[in-house]
């Protein structure tokens, strides 16, 4: 796991990679502006929401459990953020103290809803699946009975540039899809709280009785993901320039496929952060490529469930076949 | 001036209809008499939006009004989630349906199953074929794609000449209800047909966030876009943000369909993106449907219009005034 | 009529990394008790798993009396009637044990419907047959792995073998029901069955089997009648030459590190204990009388309902593992594949999954200290391994085993509570264990140890347990018992 | 488990049905109409077709796997019955004739996709959250290209009583639910395929070695699902009078949830068709009578929400509590 380093080259290692590669390369060739770093970028970015939460995602997934209300929380953080600024505008505070108050308050109170759902879970013993179906729920009502079914409104102008700001080149959202990236995998590869996700994943009882406190971390996880899906809550709002209660719909089922293309399993104690990434950039650029190629819209579900299925059946089955042969 | 003329024109012309049907109080198709037993109307809305948020306000102020009670329900886009709740609805002892139907054709079945049960049914913001429906009030999405359309025409006039290519892109709604979604394409294109017209693109963008990430797609694709247009609110809302985000190199412009406080900025806008839309006025058809449908269940009223058609209001840059007031009208009828 | 035979011939297995059989050209006649001995690791269930359809030999073939066997899966095996009691448990906790003695062959009344009278009566008999005491409509997650492991040797008997391959069958199960499997074992020989039979018991092997065969790393060492073997000879075949090491001494010093005073729950009746610094606490037992329960319950696995644990002096409160792994005390499990192992982890992982805050200095993870707590276990238990990131799944039951220890020996504990810690272990790695347990006892830790094979408490321990139904009965110094005095006392019998 | 007619009645084999009938007794207090015998023929009709799919949506997750393309298999077969029938009619077939044929295209090819996902989950070893999501994504595809996203129409008049028929008091899909019910229930406790579902779910590998073919029996079950997804979409489509390629959205969520309110496990082995049963039973209660009780729409979200976690909560924890002392 900590060791890839120190070893040789392996083609089983890169079989993903290798496939998005050949993908990248034939949407190349047929779709026009595909490969411009100005569409790379934009690539980047569409994902970049998504993203965030999926680098999380992926230590739910690898803990054995499942998070279906993110979405939700990305309706929720957002309408929370806006209201909370729009309220302190009323009351007559800073526009810059407002804001960051509003950012502040959604991920905070995205990241109870996590523990909350996590203490379900975890002390009265129900299921994920359906605590955080209900979370979905609960949040999704809550998000639209704050802003009675319409967006807020009131965001300074600037406040725009952390959803669709650019540094240089480069998209703002990406910028901090990268940075969770990198601290994710950090934590994953190189932190025992990491180590200990996996385990609990592979397996809670063996985990137990080696001392580990597989509630706490349990809650941990949950926890981080809504904190992290409240705070591209807060970035969706901002690239909207509204806190809207509709959004976020189908991201929960979105960020796990991106997890599980991957190469995690939904039987928790394997994932890795790398794959979370190659998954999402899949899922992106596919997305992408079928706008570029200008594929009608009823083609594009057939072609996109086509082409998910045969990157994770490459990526499995030829990974097993070239094992067998030493590869 | 003239946004006082259409919104308010149309909500007397409304109560005109109901005050004149309650004097001719013919009672042929009637149910049941008033004052002993409680009126209950259900209606089914499509989703969770402003549009839908508002008519059902309106349901709730007119049904205050009359002193009968009103159970609403959330369809989200299901014609099985609709036909459960109006099934509720009729077990619950509603007396009459008000549909925002999921579809015109596959909402026909339980329309008329309704009215099999001996409830009235009204077909409220989108026409329902079907028999079944005593009455309707609509904004239909063909008038609705026309309205923006005239005003694009007129945009063009100034903007553009008419032997040169004008790249269009269309963000749809296709996979939630292709019906309305075509309907509103079709009246704006049909307009413009003097122009030399590139579509360049249709895709799905139904929600806000996924317009936005579709619309840099297409921007991407085609960087010499000239116009978009959104054929839902949650459209412009994606497209606009997302066009201004890109710096708006080529000074792509946007129509759009509905209207609310967000679109409204965007059409105040520097940024000068949003030019114009059509607004619909759910409150007025909220009213209506619940005066028409208790007039008719209670005093056995036929209404005078058996297809009221509310005015489409169409809000563009060139008169912010009217744009103004609509946004107070929306805003009073919003809480 | 010839005799049935079965037969490999020049047979190779290659897993990745691996190569766990070398040209094993072997045959197996009916009539016999074929005893297959190697150490950890020498490819014994590999060779099993290739005879009962699983894995496919890369080279070479096998054969059932003459005919080639092309077998694609166990379902194809079974069908030639070749029967296997598999080394790892195979059973399914969510069916009973009368399910599970009969999936894959249920009765069948007419219209497809399982015909649960002949399902229910055919497995009390069986059950009866083999003198297992087991309600047939209890699941099998209610049972403890030697429970489990007599339903998995019923329902191969079930099955009607003409090839009968118990892989380990008596690793989890205590003197008594080895007797039982020992008297059926004999009655089949009579009926033309071929029988292999895979333990790292000698005693057993000299008291059931016919022939021997050995393999070492792979390679077949030989085949020999047992009547031509005496244990030495046996060691010298399986290992070469092996250091037997007795005890030396006692290390148990006066203080007291744990005390339990009256535990009781839903299996255990007021219990109490006092366990010396350095002492090796043995606790003996048959199927069932409560000694896993006894170190869950002081592990804080179980609740109890009454009763106190004081360590070091200190009372405990709500105890838990991890507060139990903060005090220093470990507890290896009997079931290495349920609650010992993350399968899916590496096998570097799991030797330190107890450990991580250790290897973790400012909470990063030291890749350099992790290699040292890895390699010094691999060192010390000689774990047989290609490459310690691989998945533990990968590695013989015996050397998994050894990574179960390994993890806890890691964390430099004060006590131990280790639950039949040799469980499938060879000769040799036992002795190893040992020594490893006698190290640390010198050291000053203590340890409560739980086995079902006599011998080996009376070679480790200084002080043995008796436990009999939940009650604790009897306590005694090892000087003052042998095999047969504790075997009694555990049954219940005058001594 | 053959065996509970002969134990006695214990209060924790009967909790979920216990809870159920408490608020089925508030819920009679407090909302008019709600306990008439049409209201609950009514509730009955309504959780009718998503009953159908999740009697089998029960076996998927007893062999530890997940089926979410259930929701555009409705769709698809409903858009197949109605397509097939229109060209049929077309081509001067008669009635009768043209839409049995467009049934039985309908679940044949329904049945078959199943097998096909069932092919690439086994052999090709591809995750089924993968597959069948790329299957729904495939199937609303084919849904909106054959029917060009417009509803397809031209059933005859009578053809409705598949879906909104009653006979005597009890609705139809009612009667074909409560069939399944029974189906399903005898194969899950009295064939051996039932109880391979079991064995295969709770330790494939085990089930393995025990001689069962765990690939047939896991195609067995998705076959079936897929079928009786598609059975349920001819019946919607009954009740609509159109096939239309947009109904059947969050099918697959809401079958899941009732299963494992039921009690069932996504971890396999666990699950049985009496709870799916009052897990259905539960949901449809739930919506029909915030309906009834004119709960606004958003307090909906919240309070079902939270009532799912209660019960599921009061379900697991209580039980083990009663257990504990005996009960
Ligand atoms: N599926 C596998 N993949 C890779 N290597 C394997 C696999 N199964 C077994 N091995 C390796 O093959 C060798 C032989 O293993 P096997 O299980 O046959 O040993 P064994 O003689 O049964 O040992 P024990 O006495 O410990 O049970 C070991 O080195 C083991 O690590
Ligand atoms: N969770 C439980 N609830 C109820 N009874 C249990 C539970 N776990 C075990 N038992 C029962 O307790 C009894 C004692 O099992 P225990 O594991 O203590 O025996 P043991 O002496 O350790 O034997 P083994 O050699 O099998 O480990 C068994 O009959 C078992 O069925
Ligand atoms: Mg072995
Ligand atoms: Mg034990």
């Amino acid at each position: 796991m900590n060791t890839a380093k120190t070893r040789k080259f392996k083609i089983t290692d890169w079989l993903l990679e290798i496939i998005l590669l050949v993908m990248i390369i034939l949407f190349s060739l047929t779709a026009n502006n595909f490969l411009t770093v100005g569409n790379l970028f934009n690539i980047l970015r569409n994902i970049s929401f998504k993203g965030i939460i999926a680098c999380f995602m992926t230590m739910v997934i690898i803990s054995g459990e499942i998070d279906l209300s993110v979405g939700s929380t990305v309706a929720f953080a957002g309408v929370i953020t806006a209201y909370v600024n729009k309220m302190l505008l009323g009351a007559g505070m800073g526009e810059i103290p407002a804001i960051v108050i509003g950012i502040i308050a959604a991920v905070a109170l995205s990241g109870c809803v996590g523990v909350l759902m996590a203490l379900v879970i975890t002390r009265l013993r129900v299921p994920s699946f359906i605590v955080t179906m209900a979370g979905m729920q609960l949040l999704r009502g809550a998000a639209l009975l704050i802003a009675n079914g319409f967006p807020i409104q009131g965001y300074p102008d600037w406040f725009k540039f952390l959803g669709s700001g650019y540094v240089g080149p480069i998209p703002f959202p990406a910028i901090i899809f990268i940075g969770f990236l990198v601290i994710t995998w950090y934590i994953l590869k190189q932190t025992p709280f990491g180590r200990s996700i996996y385990a609990v994943g592979s397996n809670p009882e063996a985990a137990a009785l080696s001392g580990l406190n597989v509630n706490r971390i349990k809650s941990m996880v949950f926890m981080l993901t809504s904190a992290a899906a409240g705070l591209a809550g807060v970035m969706v709002s901002a690239q909207l320039n509204s806190g809207s209660p509709n959004v976020g719909t189908s991201y929960e089922m979105d960020t796990i496929a991106s997890v599980i293309i991957g190469g995690a399993s939904l039987a928790g104690g394997a994932g890795t952060i790398r794959g979370t990434l190659v998954g999402c950039v899949f899922t992106g650029v596919l997305m992408n490529s079928m706008t570029l190629l200008g594929v009608n819209d009823y083609w594009q579900y057939v072609v996109r469930g086509a082409l998910i299925v045969f990157a994770v059946f490459l990526n499995t089955m030829v990974r097993e076949r070239l094992k067998e042969k030493g590869y | 001036g003239n946004s006082e003329t259409s919104s308010s024109g149309k909500s007397s012309q409304a109560e005109s209809s109901t005050s004149k049907s309650a004097e001719k109080s013919s009672s042929e198709a009637s149910a049941s008499s008033a004052e002993d037993v409680k009126v209950i109307l259900g209606a089914t809305g499509l989703q969770e939006d402003q549009f839908t948020q508002v008519m059902i306000n309106g349901y709730k102020d007119a049904a205050a009004e009359l002193g009968i009670e009103i159970l609403t329900s959330n369809s989200q886009h299901s014609s099985e989630t609709e036909t459960s709740q109006i099934n509720n609805m009729l077990e619950a002892g509603a007396k009459g349906i008000i549909i925002e139907c999921v579809n015109p054709d596959s909402s026909a079945a339980i329309a008329e199953t309704a009215a099999e049960k001996g409830a009235a049914v009204f077909a409220c913001a989108i026409t329902l074929n079907s028999d079944a429906v005593f009455a309707s009030g609509v904004n239909d999405c063909y008038d609705l794609g026309e309205s923006t359309g005239i005003y694009a025409k007129e945009y063009f006039e100034e903007h553009f000449s008419k032997d040169e290519t004008i790249n269009v892109a269309l963000v749809t709604y296709d996979g939630q209800d292709m019906t309305g979604s075509d309907a509103r394409i079709t009246g704006f294109l049909d307009q413009l047909s003097d122009y030399d017209i590139n579509i360049v693109a249709r895709q799905e963008g139904e929600v806000a966030d996924k317009a936005y990430n579709v619309t840099t797609d297409i921007l991407t694709k085609n960087s010499d876009i000239d116009v978009f247009f959104c054929a839902s609110e949650n459209g412009v809302v994606g497209c606009v943000n997302a066009i201004e985000a890109a710096g708006n190199p080529n000074n792509t412009v946007v129509f759009g369909v509905d209207c609310s406080e967000q679109l409204v900025d965007m059409m105040k806008s520097d940024a000068n993106i949003l030019q114009g839309t059509t607004a619909q006025d759910p409150y007025t058809l909220g009213t209506y449907a619940v005066k028409t449908t208790y007039d008719y269940v209670v005093n056995g009223v036929e209404p005078e219009e058996k297809d009221f058609h509310a005015d489409c209001i169409l809000l563009t840059r060139s008169d912010l005034d009217k744009v103004d007031q609509w946004l107070a009208d929306w805003n009073e009828h919003a809480k | 009529m010839s005799k049935h035979i079965l037969e490999a011939k020049g047979v190779k297995k290659v897993f990745p990394g691996t190569v766990a059989l070398q040209d094993v050209s072997v045959s197996f006649d009916e009539g016999k008790v074929h005893a297959v001995l190697g150490k950890n690791g020498s490819g014994k269930s590999t060779l099993m798993k290739i005879f009962s359809g699983v894995y496919r030999a890369t080279e070479g073939e096998i054969f059932l009396d003459g005919k080639k066997l092309n077998l694609s899966s166990a379902e194809s095996a079974i069908k030639e009637r070749i029967v296997t009691v598999y080394q790892e448990l195979s059973v399914i906790r969510d069916l009973t044990v009368a399910e599970n003695l009969m999936i894959g062959k249920l009765p069948l009344k007419r219209k497809g419907r399982i015909d649960w009278a002949k399902v229910n009566q055919k497995a009390r008999e069986i059950l009866e047959y083999l003198r297992i005491d087991l309600d047939i409509k209890a699941y099998v997650r209610d049972l403890t792995v030697g429970q489990q492991q007599l339903v998995e040797i019923a329902k191969a008997m079930l099955a009607n073998p003409q090839v009968l391959i118990l892989d380990e069958p008596t690793s989890a199960l205590s003197d008594k029901e080895c007797e039982n499997l020992f008297r059926v074992i004999e009655d089949l020989k009579k009926k033309d069955i071929i029988i292999l039979f895979i333990s790292h018991r000698l005693q057993e092997v000299f008291k059931i089997a016919d022939q021997v065969t050995v393999l070492r790393d792979g390679h077949l060492v030989g085949t020999e009648k047992v009547e031509n073997l005496d244990s030495a000879g046996l060691i010298q075949m399986m290992f070469g030459n092996v250091v037997h090491n007795a005890k030396e001494r006692s290390w148990v010093q006066d203080e007291i590190v744990l005390e339990a005073n009256g535990i009781t729950n839903f299996k255990l009746h007021d219990i109490s204990l006092k366990l010396k610094k350095g002492e090796i606490l043995g606790i003996a037992g048959m199927l069932g009388a409560g000694r896993t329960e006894l170190l869950r319950a002081i592990y804080g696995l179980d609740q109890i309902d009454k009763g106190e644990l004081i360590l070091y002096g200190k009372r405990m409160h709500k105890w838990n593992p991890s507060m139990m792994r903060r005090m220093k005390c470990g507890f290896t499990s009997e079931n290495r594949k349920e609650e010992g192992l993350c399968q899916q982890l590496s096998i570097g992982d799991n030797l330190v999954l107890a450990n991580l805050q250790e290897i973790s200095p400012g909470n990063k993870v030291s890749s350099e200290l992790e290699k040292q707590f890895i390699e010094r276990q691999i060192q010390d238990l000689e774990i047989k391994v290609a490459d310690y990131h691989l998945p533990v799944s990968l590695l013989s039951g015996g050397n998994q085993q050894k990574v179960v220890v390994g993890n806890w020996l890691n964390t430099k504990p004060n006590i131990l509570l280790m639950d039949e810690p040799s469980r499938g272990v060879d000769v040799n790695a036992k002795q190893q264990i040992f020594q490893v347990m006698w190290k640390a006892a010198s050291e000053g830790v203590s340890i409560i140890m739980v086995s079902s094979e006599l011998e080996e408490l009376l070679e480790v321990c200084d002080r043995i347990l008796i436990m009999r139904n939940g009650f604790l009965v009897d306590e005694k110094t090892v000087s003052e018992l042998n095999v047969t005095s504790i075997y009694s006392l555990s049954m219940g019998g005058a001594e």
